[in-house]
């Protein structure tokens, strides 16, 4: 029996109380639930869906929102999710609890992606087809459009607040406390007593209409938890952006692409609040002065040329882009690579191939990465699987760019890196020193009989470069074309072949440094399962629960390329290996293969590559299908 | 630099700069261009150039991109770092090289197809920016490096080795470099250093992006009858009105400035350009007459050579930026992070 | 005990003849041996070479012929070396019986190429330093210089006719046929009686020197055969310009690179001869106009993007290019690839990374094109060994491409492409017709009710395409943004999917299409051998000399890729694999793991990647090496 | 185009053309731009002008790179193909199929960022070919569908929706296409479909490469004030003096030639383009002038817009090759392959 609702949609006061015994409503679900809402880009709802996230968030409750826009700017649908889940596990849902469905275009998709048992609040105002009603959802009709209407006169305004008012209702379903929300509210208008108050306005308006119109708390329900003392809610692009100003780039240079357009954007920002100063010249005025400089490049072979250059020239420089700028970056990349110039390159990942679609996520970068460019090329990769990780991984992918003197590119994607995750609060040990690699100062130059570019190699087959503007003495000529340990213009297959053999060795020699793995082991696991980056939540939720279900699995994220030795052994540990990424192809399956040389029928793949973050459910479906006897 | 091997002690002592340093303390490698490749002499003009600015050797930064005319960065100024990149790429490299560290003199050494073909985009851009270097379009009219084919700098009419005629129109790198506002345009010859080095002094001296079209015959493919490059044809067609000199701030107190000067530019380090001869009401800070000039010429089928066009005022990137003067590269780690307190109140705004 | 030699080089008159029994002189060898020429390029040896090259081949010999050339135009070493073979194995020699040696600057490398008992001939008019002599080979000055300075007194003539006089003492020391010398040069200078004449004399001057102050002929003796009848001497870049002329491809873009540059200046040419038209005009006067646009593009990915408009619009057309240029087409050929728009791209391979060595072999594009480009994409590639398959297979590629509406990659090499081979005759079917693959007319698109252009596919999993200017009913947008079967725009998964999964099902189903392996099986053959293009004289040789040893070995040799079954059957029917390459990182290896899921341990490698084409026994050391017990 | 949903049932019969379609017909799909944004307009102009010039859908091409502007090709002509390529390569895209099939119309579609940053090059050398083609910059000053960062077109002291201003001097597509010496050379604004109908239809019809910059507003990133590609800031600094009309040869017989017309450009099929004002002593067939005209407007912060230059007698790719009239796509097999014979005879040489 479904809940008794108004056919029409006109006459929203005729909307009851749920009952909360309704038959189709699940069992009281405590932090564990899932909204969805649909609404129109360009309209404004991102403070109303972020409103709900930070509430959450602050009653300590673990959460996660997922931003499903489409690749125009104004009038299309879009999606924001949460998920709350108090076991931490907050990978993308499915199906959900709660759908908010603010826009008519996309009502037959918003209303089928309601569990089964769920709610749809909607804007009663309009009318709403019968044909469009399921017997198994819950109908909750708010007149937001009619409600707002009197209240807010001007039409910009009446839009942005109706998008408040239905965070109210949500608000109300779910029992949030609404002291939470006031207190956000007065942080985030603390500059405005006029939005604030109507924010505040707005909010109670849809709160209370919900209230006394809906049989609330609805069985969904929020609990204050302690889960998020120490976290923070960030984007991996802030992250990210955060981690290059920590460790010490100086130079950018970037080419606008979503979804890693933010990279640079958060970057520059960051440069003003952190790498201004305030001198004072010798006719006593001041100055502000930038110890930095951003590029916009006019493309991305130039983005990634003057991130060569500048490194070449001895500063931290990177880029940021996504995959068609990676394949734009595919000759300089090997340049770099040939001419061991390090080059950080942050690629956050969309769904490809070609334009493909610029607002959803994928993990098919992978193999292009690893050996992007012509010739015999591998570059060094690192996965993040979170923000947290985005922020770490950046200063890693800066000192491992420096020692080995070469491209690092750091794999993130746009779930990752647009989406809003709770993470554990950055951490900075101040005793970090940057790790420049071997580059000779004039001083040391002055201690060794000639310079050689390309002789002279440590245990990890580095050999020690110099600087331009430092020292004649030091003077090399830096080359894209056959150059012999000597750094000497050559065509002998001996002097080239000795420096391609050094560089095949350096990059094995960096396994060493890459982070390590994370392992999660099982008693008794006959299986492996192994992953990437923006997986993690999906498969450890999954794992999680195939363990509880009596099948225990291993489990290892693989953090960077090279491989090092324990992701060999822990494939060549387990009977057999399911490889979770988010590609049509198989990518990181496939390097595994090639650069462990393990038996391939040992890695078998669950793959989702629609676009959409990776959900628990396919993750569990999938590994069941592939493990099944 | 160049093509023929030096006597290894020199016949006499040879002279010494404001620094010490001999003019063979600027050469480079041996080329390995053709003999008489126009591009070996824009190499010895550079030598020339550097030894009589005294300038320190490391200070120079030499980039190119691929070519003939990009091999020529090997020989010149042994004692600087070199940075020969890849075909076209040579504009970026030298923006991110400069953002990085402004102290270095940058000399970008390029060719008619690598700037003008697959490096367009860069050089336009390079402009646009101001990028603070020297810019050297080694301008055969042709590919050299791949063995004859046309480059966008080809004359309609002019050949091939086997007598095809080029039909499409070509690009003039200083028609585009003045229409884009570059703030330094000049034009030479190869042949002719005397015209040559008071530009390059001056290219160097000048703060911003300045364009040298210097035209330098390729013997191999494109110097023969019907070539606008070759020797002869720039020989017979160059209008050569503009001559300038320069001189350092020193200079001026110990040399005879040239009592013929009609017009003097002063640089910023208190160099000046002295302009001893100019067409009539010529102005070379006034872009639009440049551009009316070098059009004119060349509808008469004339190559205008010299100094063209200088805006000392036009900002660089770090002028722009408000770029600290101390080179990015020399700040310390402790000035460039901010430490465990600012990451902790960063990120209250995160909650 | 060496032969008697002017220790100061000075005095030629004193070389005395060489006795045919000397301690060193090897037993004689008929039609089996090398010949090195060591030059300075930019000088006009090319025309001597090429002479000895072509008299060797009328005399109905095996022989190639190899050109190692600086990257420089003028004044740097070059060698050009001829392999003579009665059996016809004549990949590069790695040792010499005889070297000419005309640059000074070399002697030392030179003189080491020799092969001990072996021959060097050298410009006596000048100093020989006697630390370069070696006791095992015999020096034979021929005092060119003076000899051709009082012959011939303008000096370009003097340099160019020294060259036909080292041609003529090389022609006396092997015994070479006067005749079909003399032939060759009548038909060479056909137009000037002037060259003809004084290159008449210099072969002379240089022939009768060696005969009278030799022991000619020396043990290595070329003796006629008839294994040229239906041969021709053709390198791989003139037969794939051909090959394109043949398929039907009207238009060509292309930007200039060594060693791919010779596939458009000869596809222009043969355009000149073979797809020009007089036609008369209405006013009565004639005009000639061309069946054919050849575009010099501004840059690698304005060439394939002129290809891909062209190919869209319904011709047949291609590039030609390096290493540098595909990396610079990553992004288009994934657009090509996703948007289904056919492109042929002839990748001539030479030495990466980076600029690397242009004008050195490898073959180590294999992974970058096999997956070019961001997202999951995979490419269609073909593997010829020789201008022969150049030729062939450059039609293929153009009805794969039009077949499977795809980039198709020809991966020839710079040996190939560059060098003097002896192949068949190239042969033509007058039958055949181009597979234009599934275009729809405008009548057939009268008879469906609607087009889509993404629906429909066939059991290839390819669906029909429309060009444009054709009819508005079969008008659609192609686009390298997400779209569905129907070709509308989709930013949904299951819209995507369907498509994506298509495309991966079509790279597979193009197996079949792809030339099939070339198989030598051996009996009792324990372990097999797989190689790919120009390897392949090299290799076959090997296989053949260790069967004569006693090690029986299973050859195989891949044409392209999608790989079709018989490659895994091959590889699972052998213990033990051994891949022949020419790149450092086995790329053929990978690309055969990971597609045909092998067991890595069964494919070992042999690898040669120094820049100079692979020879016979480092592919003999390399298989001994791997496959001892 | 258009944003809002017609309604499905016109109210009245729709006029029809000289082929018998209605307006409708040239319509594509709904825009998904925003709401008031300049491209639309520029849509709207181009499906008027393919309805009166009786075009025949299937005849047009569409092609275009990526940004908001390059979206909009989706929006006008259903009955035509389109192709939405990669950003900024376009250009070589629309020459490669002009190259295969020469009877097509193409319109390439592009963005300020599209044409002038990525695409620098391909634009550039698109025009040195002078593929005939209509190329359109719709021009924002602003990279839309990335949310506002600055494009080459963005002028000094232009700000983003955060006031922070732009500082690198612009690119002038106009200036830089003159300076090219591109065939036909107009500015237009989106909000002037007086204006910009015939200039498209003068554009068809050259036989050339033809570009028109068109201002067209981006209402989301670039409206406000401070924006030099404000609906505001062009309504008030627009230099509306070049006034022409097109006229097809049909349409000279039956219409009323305009009696005010003070010179006409007669086109290759007998279509006139008349301009009814002029500046004094303006002659657009005259490169310098309009260049000057342009610099000098400019320097007066003015925005010239009209049709600026016409060239009717460049050649292009075609006239250069001596192609066959007919298109490449119809040659059959055996015009284009020689066959077994010549085959034969040709290796006789490889002997
Ligand atoms: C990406 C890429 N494409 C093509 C080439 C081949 N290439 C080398 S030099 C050159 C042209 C050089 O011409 P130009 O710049 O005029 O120099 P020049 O040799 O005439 O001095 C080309 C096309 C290359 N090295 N890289
Ligand atoms: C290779 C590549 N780099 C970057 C992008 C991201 N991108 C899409 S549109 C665009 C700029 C569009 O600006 P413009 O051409 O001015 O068009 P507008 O949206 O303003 O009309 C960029 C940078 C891309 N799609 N491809
Ligand atoms: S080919 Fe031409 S450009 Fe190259 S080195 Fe020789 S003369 Fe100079
Ligand atoms: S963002 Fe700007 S350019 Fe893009 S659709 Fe909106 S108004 Fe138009
Ligand atoms: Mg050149
Ligand atoms: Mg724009």
């Amino acid at each position: 029996m479904t809940q008794q609702i108004d056919q029409t949609g006109l006459s929203p006061e005729k909307n009851p109380k749920i009952s909360s015994n309704g038959s189709h409503t699940p069992p009281g679900k405590v932090n564990d639930f899932a909204i969805r809402f649909a609404t129109v880009n360009g309209t404004g709802s991102a403070s109303a869906n972020n409103l709900i996230l930070k509430a959450i968030f602050r009653m300590g409750v673990p959460v996660s929102g997922k931003n499903l826009f489409p690749s125009n700017i104004q009038g299309l649908p879009t999606w924001y999710e949460i998920r709350v889940n108090g076991s931490g596990f907050t990978s993308r849902a499915n199906s959900f609890d709660i759908v908010v469905a603010m826009n008519t275009q996309t009502y037959q998709t918003d209303i089928d992606s309601v569990r089964s048992g769920g709610y749809l609040i909607y804007d009663s105002s309009w009318f709403m087809a019968p044909k469009l009603m399921r017997e198994d959802v819950n109908f909750l009709g708010v007149p937001f459009s009619t409600l707002f209407a009197e209240e807010f006169p001007e039409s910009r305004e009446r839009i942005l607040m109706r998008n408040i008012g239905y965070a109210g209702a949500v608000a109300a379903a779910i029992s949030m406390d609404p002291g939470v929300v006031s207190q956000l509210l007065d942080e985030t208008y603390s500059a405005s007593e006029r939005l604030r108050n109507s924010n505040h306005k707005a909010f109670q308006l849809g709160y209370n209409y919900a209230l006394e119109n809906f049989n609330c708390p609805l069985p969904l329900r929020l609990e204050a938890m302690e889960m998020n003392r120490d976290k923070i809610i960030i984007d991996g692009n802030t992250a990210t952006a955060l981690g290059c100003i920590y460790a010490g780039a100086s130079v950018a240079a970037w080419y606008p692409i979503t979804p890693a357009t933010s990279v640079a954007e958060n970057f520059t920002k960051l440069c003003s609040r952190y790498r201004r100063e305030t001198v004072t010249l010798e006719d006593g005025t001041t100055k502000v002065q930038s110890n930095f400089v951003v590029l916009q490049a006019e493309d991305e072979l130039a983005a990634l040329g003057m991130v060569v250059g500048a490194s070449w020239a001895g500063a931290r420089a990177f880029t940021s882009t996504s995959g068609p700028g990676i394949s734009l970056m595919n000759e300089i990349l090997g340049l770099a690579y040939y001419t061991e110039i390090p080059a950080v390159v942050i690629d956050v990942q969309r769904t490809g191939p070609s334009t493909g679609m610029p607002t959803r996520v994928q993990q098919a970068d992978i193999l292009e990465c690893a050996y992007a460019s012509h010739g015999d090329t591998k570059h060094i990769l690192l996965f993040p699987a979170n923000p947290e990780e985005c922020f770490s991984f950046a200063v890693e992918a800066f000192d491992l760019a420096d020692r080995f003197q070469t491209p690092v590119i750091v794999l993130s994607d746009l779930d990752i890196g647009m989406n809003d995750w709770v993470v554990d609060k950055l951490d900075w040990d101040d005793s970090y020193q940057w790790n420049r690699g071997r580059i000779l100062s004039a001083d040391e130059l002055e201690t060794i009989s000639k310079f050689y570019r390309y002789a002279d190699e440590d245990a990890d087959f580095v050999t020690p470069r110099t600087l331009p503007g430092v020292s004649s003495k030091g003077a090399y000529f830096n080359r894209g074309s056959g150059h012999d340990r000597f750094g000497a213009y050559t065509e002998s297959p001996e002097g080239y072949v000795q420096v391609v053999d050094r560089l095949a060795k350096k990059h094995k020699a960096a396994a060493r440094y890459i982070p390590e793995p994370v392992l999660e082991l099982r008693d008794k696991a006959r299986f492996g399962v192994i992953t990437l980056g923006s997986c993690e939540m999906a498969v450890k939720e999954a794992v999680a629960s195939l363990a509880e279900d009596g099948m225990p699995l291993d489990y290892l994220r693989v953090r960077g390329f090279p491989f090092s030795d324990s992701v060999k052994n822990f494939i060549d540990s387990h009977e057999v290996n399911v490889v979770v990424e988010q590609n049509r192809d198989a990518q990181l399956r496939s390097l595994l293969i090639l650069e462990t040389e393990c038996l391939p029928s040992k890695l078998r793949s669950v793959l989702s590559y629609g676009g959409f973050p990776i959900c628990t459910e396919d993750v569990v479906d999938g590994l069941l299908n592939e493990l099944k006897d | 630099m160049p093509s023929i091997r030096k006597p290894l002690i020199p016949l006499a002592p040879l002279a010494t700069n404001g620094i010490g340093l001999t003019v063979r303390d600027y050469e480079g490698a041996m080329s390995t261009l053709c003999a008489g490749c126009g591009h070996d002499s824009i190499t010895a003009a550079l030598v020339q150039t550097f030894f009589e600015l005294d300038t320190p050797p490391e200070m120079v930064a030499k980039l190119s991109g691929i070519g003939c005319s990009s091999k020529t960065p090997t020989y010149f100024v042994s004692g600087a770092h070199g940075f020969n990149s890849v075909h076209g790429r040579m504009p970026p490299i030298v923006t991110g090289a400069n953002a990085a560290n402004r102290d270095n003199i940058y000399i970008g050494i390029s060719g008619d197809g690598d700037s003008l073909s697959i490096g367009t985009g860069h050089f336009v851009h390079a402009i646009r920016k101001n990028v603070n270097m020297v810019y050297i379009i080694e301008n055969n009219g042709v590919y050299g490096l791949t063995k004859g084919q046309f480059s966008p700098t080809s004359d309609v009419g002019s050949t091939t080795k086997r007598g095809v005629p080029n039909e499409v129109p070509p690009i003039d790198p200083v028609e585009l470099a003045l229409s884009l506002g570059a703030s330094f345009v000049a034009r030479s010859f190869s042949g002719d250093k005397k015209q040559l080095i008071p530009i390059l002094k001056a290219a160097i001296e000048h703060h911003g992006f300045a364009m040298i079209d210097v035209i330098s015959p390729c013997i191999q493919f494109n110097n023969h009858q019907g070539s606008t490059k070759s020797y002869k044809y720039i020989r017979e067609h160059e209008l050569n009105e503009i001559d300038s000199v320069f001189l350092r701030a020193s200079d001026q107190i110990t040399a005879e400035l040239p009592a013929d000067s009609r017009m003097s530019v002063a640089m910023h380090d208190g160099s000046v350009i002295m302009f001893r001869t100019l067409p009539d009401n010529y102005d070379p800070r006034d872009r639009a007459g440049a551009v009316n000039y070098v059009t004119e010429a060349k509808a008469r089928g004339e190559v205008p050579t010299g100094l063209l066009y200088v805006d000392r005022e036009l900002p660089d990137i770090h002028d722009l930026n408000n770029t600290t003067p101390e080179p990015l590269i020399n700040l310390p780690f402790d000035k460039l992070c901010p430490g465990r307190g600012e990451l902790m109140k960063f990120q209250e705004s995160f909650r």
